[in-house]
């Protein structure tokens, strides 16, 4: 695919520590085009944070261990280290982070703070001037523009009254505004992609409607693709447009947002599935019995072979990516046979 | 200009010669004021300063002195009877330093000045050592000091940090955390001679290892001279450096206390004296840079016994005398001088050689105040303590009186002996003017305080004054420390 | 009609807002009139935002926090206002399942001397018939014995939640209040801790109150709801009416917020703006009014009680009259999931 | 506004605490076995002087009414006398304190210059040869018994090598005296002989003085930096490609020192009490010295008003670390 | 047993651990190990001053008396000071602190008011005053250390309770209905131990270092007390020539302070939960 904003191939990686090598990410492709909001799901634990880190480049890097595989940004690669990286973070891929009471720095207004991705990672920013980078100079029209566009922005996420929200510490401003400053600082050096980790898990529902709304509609204003990891399926219906599931750091399923919804072919997507409340009360969910494998010693193969009823020898070894129709990618050796038909009711 | 400077052991908290009395910081008395006699030179003699003679009535209760009359103080104004009656009027009031030898002997308004040059002293009892002790009688500027005078407290505030004297050199800095400068006084009435310091710089260093540094490394041109023999030995190797040397008059003893038993027993106290090791402690300790001396009077002093050997090191002897003592002996308690290793490596030394003979003895350090007042109060005296007598007068009375005589219990006779024999010489000596006769009265004294071992004597200090090699003129006395400056001058 | 078991009245509570000095410049009104009933055997959903004051209900009927007005009732007795300790017994029979169990186990302690803390408490049992409980009830939970020698943080999220549920339950309570009993954990594991709850109920003849933000787990779960907005309950009914026609505007949103996989995405259509106002900082009159789309100002000088509409009981001044903006809330807002194979 | 009450508060706090302190101090320095009307009459007072000055100075009264009187003096400045130096003790305590400030002052900076950067390299560079040099050095800082050091150094520098003044603030007298502080005297003299001279004598003890407070600055510092890298901000800020030296020095830094400025404030309560052995080493001619002479001739009140000064230094050094507190930190001001 | 472990294999802690064992050896084996047990109290004047020699593996004082065999006396006094003070402080402070840590309130503040007081004053300034009041001994020194140090832990203990108080665990336990007696003690008080642990550990290097401040300063033991501050005080007048004579009491403080303080940070390492959690 040509047209590729992100590929992800095989990316293997863990961690060393004193109890072991954990194998936390084992295998994992993914791809995403330009403007394309996916939605990266999964269970707590199954190594979506890691792969987004991964992809920022902010993994710890004493332990970490890279096993192979490559992630691609537009043809670079952001696993090496030549300097390519730094421009593109932070610039063309930026992070909403998940908790914004701890994201923002506490002893520095919020304007300074702004101020300084400005100054850096502005799309005014020339990259001219061999300056000693942290001595560059910060021109007086540049700075003007970008005051423009922060101010612009901010009024976007529909902060008021940005000019004083500058003046401000982080700790005065509510959760839901901080959250709404984190897209706007996410939007400002006009990426093409923006990660996305858990922007809403720390907020109640009424804020998580409205952050929600306010991300799905400035991105595809602005033809921004977003990686949105979450392991609140509902968030992913609201605003995604494809959905990876991740199952123990394996992807075992990729879909369109409706398809993945209705004709879920892995059985760990059926069962996670199955596990929702039934929104009309009443009824018994099932969960999935068992636990998550052990990073440090996982099951060969499919990881979650072991709580499958459907797992068999063949498990043992992972199965390639399958295609189940358009963009409907899975990775199961008995996949759930057939595509119920949609919307056929209980 | 020539500039002498001298690193001193203690501060110079004040510049008031009548508040302080004691030997170290001798310098401001001595060289800012005048006494009316002076003490110069080994052995120590009196020479006629601001008085140039004196008479005393035939019941020694009148004296009357001659003083100069072209004693200039150092704003220019000249010195009058009227000056020296009211300094001894503020000395009496003030109860302070050199005070308490006149104290005494002397009542306020027992001075009169008779006419601008003759002053009369009416003492309330004979006193053979008056003429010694006015030399500490140090004349102020009486009108000057009155203009400075806040609440009555004869100028004590004003005098604190300034100089009201008409002593050889005038004060020209002073800050009491560093010490003072003086400046030579040119119209000082004894004139000068041909080659002097202009400027003497009295610095304190507390720390005598900074001092011995110092002096080695030419920071200072002079030291107290009371040194350790181990720093001696170090100066001695410098070649800049000059040592004079002097016998001093400043006995190093064991003050006992004869109240308490078991040192009431003289047996006890004779096996005290066989237990110290006086050869160990002056010959290595002290590196035989001290002499032995028998007896409290110093040998060098008028009145010392000539025929006393000295209690020798001798165990046998000691656990003899220890043997005859009745009963379980407790434990003894000595007490020595914080920031004074000789006391306290004396009373170890004697710790241990008591531990030998089966006395087992515990060591108490102290600061010199907490000691010295411990020392006057009967009750808490310790049972020993070693220090050094000092050369206030130099008068047999400020060794063997002061301390085995009744009439300083418990002051200054910290012992609390009592012996009828030695009251009557001592109060004979003092009374009487004939120098012979006083002489036999204090030698005899002497011994019998010897017989009966009242205290441990070990031995007379020498002075060892450490001067950088140019500086010459240093003229030594027991009194006054060789601090006295106007005789000293840069060497050719 | 039975006796409600648990009863609440006008119950306050407020934490006062120290300035220098120590002197109080104001007070968070955590709890600020709250009035309902619990009849046993039921199971009470208490929803709202975080810091509407959940918890503190809870803990205000615990006893761990002193109330500071209003009484409680339970078993027929008053208890507000007593110490833990001096309704010792009592208490026993009502628990409190804390929010995070991880954290209220003792982390030096192991899982077993948590377990038997109870009983030595409360209990005259020896050590063995002690132990024997413990088995017991851990077996109840689910829980395999080899858990009894771990540490807290050995053992994971799900498994807290029991080990915090059996360490109740050792007492024998008549009512539990669940205090987000599922927040945090995966789908798959709530799926698992919702049925033990449901079992237990059945086994231990226990009543909830259940403490959550989560709608659809409160919708699943719970026979009554009382949706909390500011330290004020501001509709509380049947579950069925709550959900199907929500007279409060607040709940109105609430509902309007949750996602409905299959549905439309109500993010495009979310009307309810900005965030509730600082709990130490409360408007006069009714305190939805910042955010409400309705407000008129009757709204802002008069604070509305809860009063009867229907089934259920809303305070608000047009409760009943008032819809949401926008596509209104269906009757049956979720279309049905799709069966599973 | 904020910040005011905040003053004012810590302000109305100082006040029972200071006069608790000097309640309990009065009271240490009042069980003295010592008779110190003795003391000040000197050594050969009669008895009867003795008692006579006992009374003057009431010392016959009972000790509460002595710490009546003592706080009410002590109200309008006045300390009393010292026994041995015979200067009231409060003139003789301000005279010393710009010696000791200035000491004091000379090493936090030293310290703070050192332990800061170190503390901050340690961190970042953890676990590696630089990280595990830099903290032996500051474990062993903060191990040596600082009068041992400061013998050791002038043996060193001063006694052997001749390259450091061996004593003192400065050769002799220092210059015109306008503030006290001898390098700024010197520097509003302009006199570039006593700036250098003063300076000089200013290394050793300084250095001596700082070591470990620089180790415990270091420590905190590191400890703090190694903290905040790990938090959400700083990964937030690495994520947005921000420079790792932006991120370090401006940001990780001033919330790491959020708990090195409150370790600022007792260290300047180390460095004042090293202060005593250190001086007395050096012959430093400020409190330290003074408090060692005290000491030494059994000078209570001088002691006395020694500790209540030092106390009253370390609260207000620590009322001026809450301030400071607020500007770097304003959550406090919340 | 695995915290030993874990301790021994924390090289910083194992060489601290290693250290504080051998003077505590040392102390115990003082008579065995020192070549002159006498010279504790035994004068050879004709050997004064001597510089470190096979004989004297660390020269002779000014008494002549082997110093190597002093100093290992000397860690006996060193020991009993440290280990004294800082044991009557902690039981001192840590009721205190717990008590009103856990009760806060009205008599939690004054408690903590009155530890203010003390730590108003650097402690060695405090134990100055005490102890030139009281009069130079060991016992003395003791006394002044304990007597200014138990406000620190009372304020750690205190500072540790109230973070404990706010713990949910904590609370809990008071809604099961434990006792205040029951939750302090066996809640609280095992959950704070680490943090005490730690700071007894470096607080005997800290007391160390300033019992050997007052040796140095003649409040201390008196002689021929062979107590390491006041032997580098003695030292003193024989600088530079006697190297030896202050080297060896300062080396041995340093070596026994950098003990405590690297078991200190080992144990800070081991004990502290936050870490201990982040391995998991
Ligand atoms: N630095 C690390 N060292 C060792 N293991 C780690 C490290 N970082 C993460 N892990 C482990 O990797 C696994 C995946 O973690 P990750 O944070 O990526 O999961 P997640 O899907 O984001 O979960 P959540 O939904 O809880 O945020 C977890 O088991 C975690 O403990
Ligand atoms: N001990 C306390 N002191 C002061 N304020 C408190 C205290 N406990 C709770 N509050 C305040 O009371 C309000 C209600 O808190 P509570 O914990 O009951 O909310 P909640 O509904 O349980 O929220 P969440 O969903 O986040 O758990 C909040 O504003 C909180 O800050
Ligand atoms: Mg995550
Ligand atoms: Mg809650």
């Amino acid at each position: 695919m040509t047209d590729a904003l992100l590929t992800i191939s095989d990316l293997s990686l863990g961690f060393r520590g004193e109890a072991g090598f954990a194998h936390i990410l084992d295998g994992v492709n993914l791809t995403m085009r330009p403007g394309e909001i996916m939605g990266l799901v999964g269970e707590s634990g199954c190594g979506k944070t890691t792969l987004a880190r991964a992809i920022l480049g902010v993994l710890p890097r004493a332990a970490l261990e890279l096993r192979g595989g490559a992630i691609g940004f537009r043809g670079t690669n952001m696993l090496a280290d030549d300097g390519a990286q730094a421009a593109i973070r932070g610039r063309r891929i930026t992070f909403i982070p998940q908790d914004p009471f701890s994201s923002l720095n506490p002893v520095f207004t919020i304007g300074e703070q702004i101020d300084d991705l400005m100054k850096w990672k502005s799309p005014r920013r020339g990259e001219g001037g061999r300056w000693p980078a942290l001595l560059a100079p910060y021109g007086r029209s540049r700075r003007a523009a970008d005051r423009a566009a922060v101010i612009e922005t901010l009024e976007a996420v529909q902060l008021p009254q940005p000019e004083r929200l500058l003046r401000k510490y982080p700790h005065e401003v509510s959760g839901g505004q901080r959250q709404r400053l984190m897209i706007a600082m996410a939007l400002l050096p006009e990426p093409d992609l923006i990660i996305a980790d858990e922007p809403t898990t720390a907020l109640d529902v009424t804020i998580q409607a409205q952050i929600l709304g306010l991300l799905r509609r400035l991105a595809s204003e602005r033809g921004v693709a977003v990686m949105l990891t979450t392991h609140d399926l509902g968030s992913a219906w609201e605003i995604c447009d494809a959905v990876t599931v991740m199952y123990a750091g394996q992807d075992v399923e990729a879909a369109p947002v409706a398809e993945f919804f209705t004709a879920p072919a892995h059985p760990y997507t059926n069962k996670l599935l199955a596990s929702l409340p039934d929104a009309e009360g009443g009824g018994a969910m099932t969960g999935i019995p068992g636990e998550v494998p052990d990073f440090l010693a996982p099951p060969p193969g499919c990881r979650f072979a072991p709580r499958c009823e459907r797992a068999s020898a063949a498990c043992a070894t992972r199965p390639p990516q399958a295609a189940r129709g358009a963009g409907h990618l899975v990775r199961c050796v008995h996949p759930v046979a057939a595509p119920v038909p949609a919307e056929a009711g209980a | 200009a020539e500039r002498y400077v001298h690193a001193n052991n203690s501060g110079y908290d004040t510049l008031d010669p009548h508040v302080v009395g004691d030997v170290a910081r001798v310098a401001t008395r001595l060289n800012f004021y005048d006494g009316l006699y002076r003490w110069v030179d080994n052995p120590p003699k009196l020479i006629p300063w601001l008085a140039t003679s004196h008479t005393v009535s035939d019941d020694g209760l009148v004296w009357t002195f001659t003083l100069r009359d072209d004693v200039k103080f150092h704003d220019g104004s000249l010195m009058t009877a009227d000056d020296v009656v009211w300094s001894i009027e503020r000395m009496l009031a003030l109860k302070r330093g050199a005070s308490t030898l006149f104290l005494p002997v002397l009542n306020p308004g027992a001075a009169k000045a008779l006419d601008p040059t003759h002053v009369e002293f009416t003492l309330n009892t004979p006193s053979a050592i008056f003429g010694s002790i006015v030399s500490d009688l140090y004349v102020m500027n009486a009108d000057l000091v009155k203009e400075h005078e806040v609440d009555g407290d004869w100028g004590q505030a004003w005098l604190t940090d300034h100089v009201a004297g008409s002593g050889s050199y005038m004060l020209k800095r002073y800050d009491p955390a560093v010490g003072f400068i003086g400046e030579r006084f040119a119209d000082h009435f004894a004139g000068w001679g041909d080659s002097y310091y202009d400027e003497i710089e009295f610095r304190t260093v507390l720390e005598t290892n900074t001092r011995v540094q110092g002096l080695m490394r030419g920071d200072y041109d002079g030291l107290d001279g009371y040194l350790a023999p181990d720093q001696i030995a170090r100066l001695r190797e410098d070649e800049d450096v000059q040592i004079i040397e002097a016998e001093s008059m400043r006995v190093f003893h064991f003050a006992m206390n004869n109240r308490r038993p078991p040192l009431d027993d003289i047996n006890f106290r004779k096996a005290m004296e066989y237990a110290f090791d006086y050869d160990g402690f002056i010959g290595s300790i002290l590196q035989n840079s001290v002499a032995r001396n028998p007896t409290i009077i110093p040998n060098n002093m008028w009145g010392a016994p000539k025929d006393v050997e000295g209690y020798t090191f001798d165990l046998e002897k000691a656990k003899e005398y220890l043997d005859k003592v009745p009963g379980p002996i407790r434990t003894i308690h000595i007490g020595t001088l914080a920031g004074f290793s000789e006391t306290e490596q004396a009373a170890s030394l004697l710790q241990n050689a008591l531990a030998k003979i089966g006395v087992t003895a515990e060591i108490e350090s102290a600061p010199w105040p907490v000691v010295n007042s411990r020392m006057q109060d009967p009750e808490q005296m310790y049972d020993m303590v070693p220090y050094w007598k000092s050369t206030y007068y130099a008068d047999p009375n400020n060794w063997i009186g002061e301390l085995y005589g009744a009439r300083y219990i418990p002051t200054r006779n910290v012992s609390g002996y009592d012996n009828p024999e030695v009251n009557a010489r001592i109060e004979k000596a003092l009374a009487s003017t004939d120098q012979a006769e006083r002489q036999t009265l204090y030698e005899e004294a002497a011994k019998i305080v010897y017989d009966d071992a009242a205290g441990i004597w070990i031995y007379n200090t020498k002075w060892y004054g450490p001067y950088s090699s140019g500086v010459a003129g240093i003229r030594f006395s027991p009194v006054g420390n060789g601090q006295d400056m106007r005789w000293a001058h840069p060497a050719e | 009609m039975t006796e409600p078991i648990l009863s609440v009245r006008d119950l306050h509570c407020h934490f006062p807002v120290r300035g220098a000095f120590g002197r109080q410049v104001g007070a968070i009104r955590a709890l600020d009139g709250i009035s309902f009933e619990l009849m046993p055997g039921e199971i009470l959903g208490l929803v709202g935002e975080s810091g509407c004051g959940k918890s503190t209900l809870g803990k205000t009927i615990m006893g761990i926090q002193p109330p500071t007005g209003g009484g409680i009732t339970f078993e027929g007795a008053e208890i507000a206002g007593a110490s833990p300790r001096a309704a010792k017994d009592r208490r026993a029979r009502l628990q409190y399942a804390y929010q995070d169990p991880g954290a209220s186990l003792d982390p030096r302690w192991r899982i077993g001397r948590s377990l038997e803390e109870p009983l030595i408490i409360h209990t005259a049992l020896g050590a063995a018939e002690r132990r024997e409980k413990v088995r017991d009830i851990l077996a109840a939970v689910g829980l395999p014995l080899t858990h009894l020698e771990r540490y807290p943080h050995e053992i994971s999220g799900g498994q807290q939640r029991r080990v915090g549920l059996a360490r109740i339950l050792m007492l024998n309570p008549k009512v539990v209040i669940l205090d987000e009993p599922t927040s945090g954990l995966d789908v798959s594991v709530q799926a698992t801790v919702l049925s033990l709850f449901r079992d237990l109920r059945e086994a231990f003849d226990l009543t909830y109150m259940f403490i959550s933000h989560d709608l659809s787990v409160v919708r699943m779960m719970c026979h009554r709801v009382a949706v909390m907005y500011l330290g004020r309950i501001v509709e509380i009914g049947p579950t069925q009416e709550i959900f199907a026609a929500p007279k409060h505007p607040y709940t109105q949103s609430l509902l309007a917020a949750i996602p409905r996989i299959g549905g439309a995405r109500v993010v495009d259509t979310f009307w309810l703006k900005g965030e509730p106002p600082d709990a130490s900082r409360l408007p006069t009159g009714c305190r939805f009014q910042g955010r409400c789309p309705h407000t008129t100002a009757r709204c802002l000088s008069e604070d509305p009680a809860l009063r009867a509409v229907g089934d259920q009981r809303a305070a608000c001044h047009f409760a009943g009259e008032v819809s949401p903006p926008g596509p209104a809330p269906k009757s049956s807002p979720t279309p049905s999931r799709r069966a599973l194979p | 506004m904020r910040r005011i009450e905040i003053i004012l508060s810590r302000l109305l706090w100082l006040i029972p605490t200071l006069i608790g302190l000097i309640v309990v101090v009065f009271f240490i320095a009042n069980v003295v076995p010592t008779d110190p009307a003795r003391i000040i009459a000197g050594e050969n007072a009669t008895t009867e002087q003795v008692e006579a000055l006992r009374t003057e100075l009431g010392f016959d009264e009972p000790l509460y009414v002595r710490l009546g009187i003592y706080v009410r003096d002590l109200a309008t400045g006045n300390m009393g006398r010292s026994l041995y130096t015979q200067r009231p003790i409060a003139d003789d305590l301000a005279h010393r304190l710009p010696a000791t400030l200035e000491l004091t002052f000379a090493a936090t900076l030293i310290a703070i210059g050192l332990g800061i950067p170190l503390g901050v390299v340690s961190a970042i560079r953890r676990n590696t040869m630089t990280d595990q040099v830099l903290r032996v050095l500051s474990v062993s800082g903060l191990a040596i018994a600082s009068f041992w050091l400061a013998m050791e150094l002038q043996m060193l520098f001063s006694t052997r090598w001749g390259l450091t003044p061996l004593n003192g603030r400065i050769s002799g007298f220092g210059p015109d005296e306008i503030t006290g502080f001898f390098v700024l005297d010197s520097l509003l003299t302009w006199d570039m002989e006593s700036l250098g001279d003063a300076l000089l004598h200013l290394l050793l003890p300084a250095v001596t003085l700082a070591l470990p407070a620089a180790a415990t600055i270091l420590r905190f510092t590191r400890a703090g930096v190694l903290e905040v890298i790990t938090s959400n901000f700083v990964l937030y800020e690495t994520a947005m490609g921000l420079p790792r030296g932006l991120i370090i020095w401006k940001y990780v830094l001033r919330n790491a020192l959020i708990s090195t400025v409150t370790q600022i404030g007792l260290i300047f309560g180390v460095l004042f009490s090293g202060a005593v052995v250190v001086e007395a080493v050096f012959d430093w001619p400020g409190l330290g010295t003074y408090a060692v002479q005290s000491i030494l001739q059994s000078d209570n009140k001088a002691i006395l008003g020694f500790t209540i000064l030092v106390g009253v230094v370390f609260i207000v050094v620590n009322l001026i670390v809450d301030i400071l507190h607020t500007f770097i930190d304003p959550r406090t001001l919340k | 047993m695995t915290g030993l472990k874990r301790l021994l294999s924390d090289r910083a802690a194992a060489i601290g651990a290693g250290l504080i064992l051998a003077l505590i050896l040392v102390a115990i084996l003082a008579p065995v190990l020192s070549p002159y047990p006498g010279d504790v109290a035994e004068f050879h004047l004709t050997e004064r001053l001597l510089p470190p020699s096979a004989e004297h593996l660390f020269g002779t004082d000014r008494m002549g008396s082997d110093l190597f065999s002093r100093i290992l006396f000397g860690a006996r006094i060193t020991i009993a000071i440290a280990v004294i003070a800082v044991g009557v402080s902690v039981a001192i402070g840590v009721p205190i602190g717990l008590i009103a840590g856990y009760y806060g309130g009205w008599s939690g503040g004054l408690l903590m008011r009155a530890s203010d007081i003390f730590l108003a004053v650097p402690q060695i300034v405090l134990a100055i005053a005490i102890a030139q009041t009281l009069g130079p001994s060991v016992e003395n020194v003791i006394l002044a250390l304990s007597a200014t140090y138990w406000p620190f832990w009372a304020r750690l203990v205190y500072a540790e309770t109230r973070a404990m108080k706010g713990q949910v665990f904590i609370e809990a336990a008071q809604a099961l209905g434990a006792s205040d007696a029951r939750v302090m003690v066996l809640h609280i008080l095992p959950n704070i131990a680490s943090a005490i642990i730690v700071r007894t550990s470096i607080g005997m290097g800290a007391t160390i270092l300033t019992a050997a401040a007052l040796g140095f300063l003649g409040l201390g033991a008196p002689p021929p007390t062979p107590e390491w501050g006041r032997t580098i005080s003695e030292a003193r007048e024989f600088l530079p020539e006697a190297w030896w004579y202050a080297a060896a009491p300062g080396f041995a403080i340093f070596l026994v302070v950098m003990g405590f303080n690297l078991l200190g940070d080992g144990l800070r390492d081991i004990l502290d939960p936050k870490i201990r959690r982040g391995t998991r």
